[in-house]
């Protein structure tokens, strides 16, 4: 038993550290750090950043422009990233596409995509869910039919994260209507340009604009862009989940978040005192501290395990439930810290002197709800209670 | 003992509530509640041609209402329908001007709108940490300071204003026109503003005011109580309908045993919620008014949240959207704790008077 | 909207108040508050001289030997007998088995039962749970197989309340085998003399008996005994679970208990200071007060519904699940602020000069672990839930 | 990083295991754990024997172990099977013996049983709190006063106690003759008794014994945090086996999702659980020693009443009786957190120190 990092992982951090210091832009972080929405730009920069690196695609492996880094060194790079507010890396291509063509592209896909992923020539996003069929993939709707060497689809597709900035979309969909739901779905990728397809924006409960509906009429893709065989989407579909899992328990920006929040907790005053010196709120603060610092250790435990057993199993919804409670407390807190100063919507009339709230903390209302989403997206708390209840109970 | 709702009130309710459903259903509400002046000047009009501010008052003081219920019964329409109107600062400024002998017929008829600047971004709950300071050297009284998320005070015709001075905290009255405001609007729909005031010239209402305005925050506290009660009901009813009707795994959801648990755990706290708000109303004015109002703002700071947190949950990504009606009863849900004292300053007030029974 | 009593029921709460003032034994009063177990003939003691004044039978008319109180009356009546300390009414005969013949009873089973249920010659109780069947009562399995004008028992009850001190039990048992599984029940009266009955004690957690297992060897009763039709027993067990449910929110005990946890809490020192004045306890008391605050209310709401209608709804579902909920919430903090205190037995050793913890509360770990079994018996929470979810989702 | 367990410890942990499983079940357990003399003389050398005691010290203080992840290693075994016997107060004593330089090898041998008492009445948890008060008027260190809940003054030979005296706070060491103690059983299984001290003989081993008995305390914490974790294993494998076996309504209860959701609840709590206690075992001997002990603590509080609570709700009435070994595993969960500082004690340390990182 031995919870520290190895010579060369320490090494590794502190090679990562010194990187962030010297190339993530102070402006981004800066945005990052007070929550601001980022632009396109903002992150094509922060990615072109990281891919003359080589830092960019973590889970892929070295042949393929990959880090080759274990999994101690993708996790300790995830943390390193959130403490510095560096952007998250947009995800759709580097950790869910990217690992899906590696295992069960063609060699094709695999020379005509990875390469423009990396540089950041294509901007993919995600075609899952569906209005009906959230939680419940094997119930999607949206129809591919053959004709010739085209599939022509027809449906929608919904909370299509970032859809704004991409240029392509993949997307499971259904091609047979008979037999068990799971067997009839495949996987294609399309181009956004391509006639037929409309994009529409979701605004969401704080206001904010990163999903969209997707709607596809009579859209035509070449069959050549079929991933795997037609009808193995659901075998796809299973093992992007496992992937995009790594992470899942969100603890660097738990950590982050939470520095924020004693940050916070000593420049707010209540009756005189510093809030973080009033017992009622010290109280929740020590106590999601004290869930965070075993949560930490938990995801290294059943880091350490996924990485003996060669795959992340079903314990990783352990980390998605308790890492996504823990997340949302610290929201819940920092929200609650700013009493009737966390009411108003961020605008610059209350920036500079006009300030209501310390810097960096104005959009912590707009977090808090923002962040309601962590819990339902990606399988909700239910669904993955149901997958452990399964794994227990039998 | 009886729990029915008087006529009167029962038609105000009735009034009031097919009033909202008729001209200001959610989507007119969201409307006006996200962008300036964050209010519906003709809908005011019309919410004080049906009375609703002559029911904050007395009769005695040209009302018709004025009791704790009648504010109970107000606010949990204006709840029900998420409407953005500032009413609340009225009936602050209702309770103020009655301790303050002031005439309130321009306000009870809609006329004179009022603002009622209190807290402060170190001050935001008690009344007795505000720095805010009035001074008088001969040639009337002038206030400096700064007082923060003035509820209303985006379409304030008055503000009265609490200020420090040598005899203690009083209540002032300036004209907007005196201070420096920069209006917003609020996450949960509504305007507010912050006011600047640098030797603002104002008018002193009450040199003592301290009890006059607990009593006028008790009040405030009781109305978003009720109006907590109002729109925990919608966004509850939101929740069943979708249960019912929702299908996932091929099944309503509301088939599902965990979500039916949670979801009867709502209705309970949305009852106990109710219970405590009717026993603060029944206090209204007696020994333990302070006290009572204290309780039903904690327990409706606890139950409003998980409300609004369980109700997005179980209804998921929609509950996540704009569009959806249920993600704003959430956002005014959870911000109401953020109102005239938050769970743990109200807690924090009970904590101080445990004592056992002699 | 009025939530004083009316002068009538003022008076009559004086009154409620002036009698026990005046008839409740001092040593009884402290036996209850000090959670002691009451033995047979404390009980029979109480029994007596509320029957000796005529209040024993408080949902029973005028006519039976009751009270004819109104509801609200009944309310004031257990308030006033919890907030005094008086020992609880033994409710098998008064309250379950009472009602039921009043209902369903032929004549001659009234007259000659429900006099001896007031004067204590019989002492009923209660033969409706199996080892197999706790909150899911269709699938018992207790036969009665009919012979002449006897029917022929034989099976096995459990969690039979205080079992060891009665004469007499009533039965829900099965007489019919085939159909729908409600339908086969039947509602006898046994006498516990019968050959073929053996009573075992059940010792609970935390070291008590009051439970017990009922064992039937061939047991032969009259076909007299049986109340109402053959296979009505469904009909019977819901009515008498429905009569059972006042008082179910069990706000009388909280409020008690509540009261003697603050007094402890102005006794019990940590750090030097009283622990009502420690934030942490206090935050938890105080929310815990404004629970019940709540809970009295919207306990009287729904009497006041229940009075209106002519019989209590499914909202009592409610009152027994957040009834128990607050009481649970009061024992644990009474257990919490003795501190290690709370762990030893009660015992005599620990009486007097060498008292661990305040006089009245070396029982309070007892009264914890003994009150886990609110949640459970009497149909559990989670059958409340299952029954409110019918009712609001359908 | 590595979270494998050492050979050595394995070892130790699999012969502990076996040793309690086949020689201290269930109801044997119960037998001893709750009638006087509240433990079994024999069992009590054959864990001696085992090496369980050595285990609590270093190499080169005769033991075998005296890492954290030795006390961790053999109190989940000892809680596994709810181990009535006096080991903790060994551990205590084990800490306070080392610092004090005094040879081990009666306390690791298991043949010199001790009882470490430092709580009272009003003050159980913190030590700065103490009253009892030890004298020397030139004839030797007299103290008086009481001790409270002193765990293995039942079966001790020698006590150590934490005393007051004009330099500060002691540690003192007494023949239980010559104090007067009262024993008794706990509601959990187990003995302790009530020290009463009255112009008792003592030999001073620390004058300034502050630093040292918080040491004590923190390992001791510990132990109670691991003992916890293996009681927690149990009674969960207990609760899992009763809901896949357990029938109702014609299905496996295990099979309502309402119970299903909660059961997950419990097992992610209890890994939470381990993850703060091997996180604690770990920084024993560092500055973090005792923040990192206080999380432990307060996490295990919560995490321990939950699975209590909630085995016996879900278990329904069979959790209620005597005689299914849930009910005992419960009560022990739930006393736990009446041991070496409770839940908000533990709470209140961790929010002493708070301040966000410079």
């Amino acid at each position: 038993m031995d919870l520290t990092y190895s010579p060369e992982e320490q090494a590794f951090e502190a090679e990562v550290r010194a990187f962030l210091n010297a190339e993530l832009p102070a402006e981004l972080a800066a945005k990052v750090r007070k929550r601001r929405e980022l632009t396109k730009e903002d992150m094509d920069r922060w990615h072109a950043i990281l891919n003359a690196k080589g830092w960019l695609a973590a889970t892929w492996p070295v042949e393929a422009g990959g880090t080759g880094w274990s999994a101690v060194q993708q996790h300790i790079f995830e943390e390193e990233c959130c403490r510095a507010n560096a952007p998250r890396i947009v995800p759709f291509g580097l950790k869910m596409l990217g690992p899906v063509l590696l295992k069960f592209g063609t060699k094709a896909q695999q020379e005509e995509y990875l390469p423009r992923i990396l540089d950041g020539r294509d901007w993919w996003c995600q075609g899952y869910s569906e209005p009906g069929a959230g939680s419940d993939l094997a119930s999607l709707k949206t129809r591919a039919v053959r004709d010739g060497d085209h599939y022509i689809i027809n449906g929608q597709k919904t909370w299509t994260t970032l859809g704004q900035h991409a240029n392509r979309i993949f997307c499971l969909v259904r091609t047979k209507t008979d037999g068990k739901p799971q067997e009839g779905i495949s996987f294609v990728l399309v181009d956004l340009d391509t006639p037929g397809i409309e994009m529409r924006p979701i605004r969401l409960i704080e206001g904010g604009y990163e999903v969209n509906e997707v709607f596809f009429t009579d859209v035509r893709v070449p069959v050549s862009n079929l991933v795997g065989e037609e009808n193995m989407g659901w075998t796809i579909a299973k093992y992007l989940l496992l992937h995009e899992r790594t992470n899942i328990a969100g603890v660097g920006f738990s950590i982050e978040a939470l520095e924020q929040l004693k940050s916070l907790a000593t420049k707010v005053r209540r009756g005189g005192k510093r809030l973080i010196d009033t017992p009622l709120f010290a109280a929740r603060l020590a106590e999601v501290e004290i869930d965070l610092e075993a949560m930490k250790l938990t995801n290294l435990r059943m880091l350490a395990d996924a990485q003996k057993k060669g795959a992340p199993g079903p314990e990783t919804s352990m980390l998605k439930i308790k890492g996504t409670v823990i997340r949302q407390a610290i929201n819940d807190l920092a929200r609650r810290a700013l009493g009737p100063a966390a009411a108003p919507f961020p605008s610059e009339a209350l920036d500079g002197n006009a300030a209501l709230v310390p810097e960096d903390h104005a959009a912590n209302a707009v977090s808090y709800f923002n962040n309601r989403k962590i819990s339902i997206y990606g399988g909700s708390n239910e669904i993955q209670k149901n997958i452990l209840a399964k794994g227990m109970l039998g | 003992m009886d729990f029915d709702v008087s006529d009167d009130r029962r038609m105000l309710a009735d009034s009031l509530g097919r009033y909202l459903s008729d001209h200001y259903g959610i989507e007119h509400r969201n409307a006006v509640a996200y962008d300036t002046p964050f209010h519906d000047a003709q809908k005011w009009r019309d919410l004080a041609e049906l009375g609703v501010l002559y029911a904050l008052a007395p009769e005695d003081r040209g009302g018709f209402g004025g009791a704790g219920f009648d504010v109970v019964t107000v606010f949990e329409q204006l709840g029900g329908a998420l409407c953005p109107e500032p009413v609340l600062p009225q009936l602050l400024a209702t309770r103020l001007l009655m301790a303050g002998g002031v005439d309130l017929e321009p306000l009870l008829s809609g006329a004179t709108r009022y603002a009622v600047a209190i807290g402060e971004i170190d001050a935001p709950y008690a009344v007795e940490d505000i720095a805010t300071e009035a001074t008088d050297s001969g040639d009337g009284w002038k206030i400096s300071g700064r007082k923060s998320v003035v509820y209303g005070a985006h379409a304030a015709d008055r503000i009265l204003i609490a200020a420090r001075h040598a005899g203690g905290i009083g209540l002032f009255e300036i004209a907007p026109g005196n201070a420096d405001i920069t209006v917003y609007g609020m996450i949960d729909g509504g305007g507010a503003g912050e006011l600047f005031l640098d030797k603002s010239e104002a008018v002193l209402l009450a040199g003592d005011a301290g009890a006059m305005l607990q009593d006028a925050l008790d009040w405030g506290a009781l109305a978003l109580a009720a109006e907590a009660v109002g729109a925990m009901d919608t966004a509850n009813a939101m929740l069943i309908d979708y249960l019912r009707t929702r299908k996932q795994f091929g099944r309503p959801i509301g088939g599902f045993q965990a979500l039916q648990h949670r979801a009867v755990d709502l209705g309970i706290e949305i009852e106990q919620a109710r219970s405590i708000t009717i026993l603060a109303a029944s206090r209204m004015g007696t020994q333990a008014q302070s006290r009572s109002v204290s309780m039903a703002k904690n327990l409706i700071g606890r139950a409003a949240r998980l409300v609004a947190e369980e109700s997005i949950q179980m209804q998921g990504g929609i509950a996540m959207t704009w569009e959806y009606p249920a993600s704003h009863y959430a956002k005014r849900l959870v911000m109401i704790d953020h109102q005239l004292g938050d769970t743990e300053f109200h807690l924090e007030r009970v904590m101080a008077d445990l004592q056992p029974a002699p």
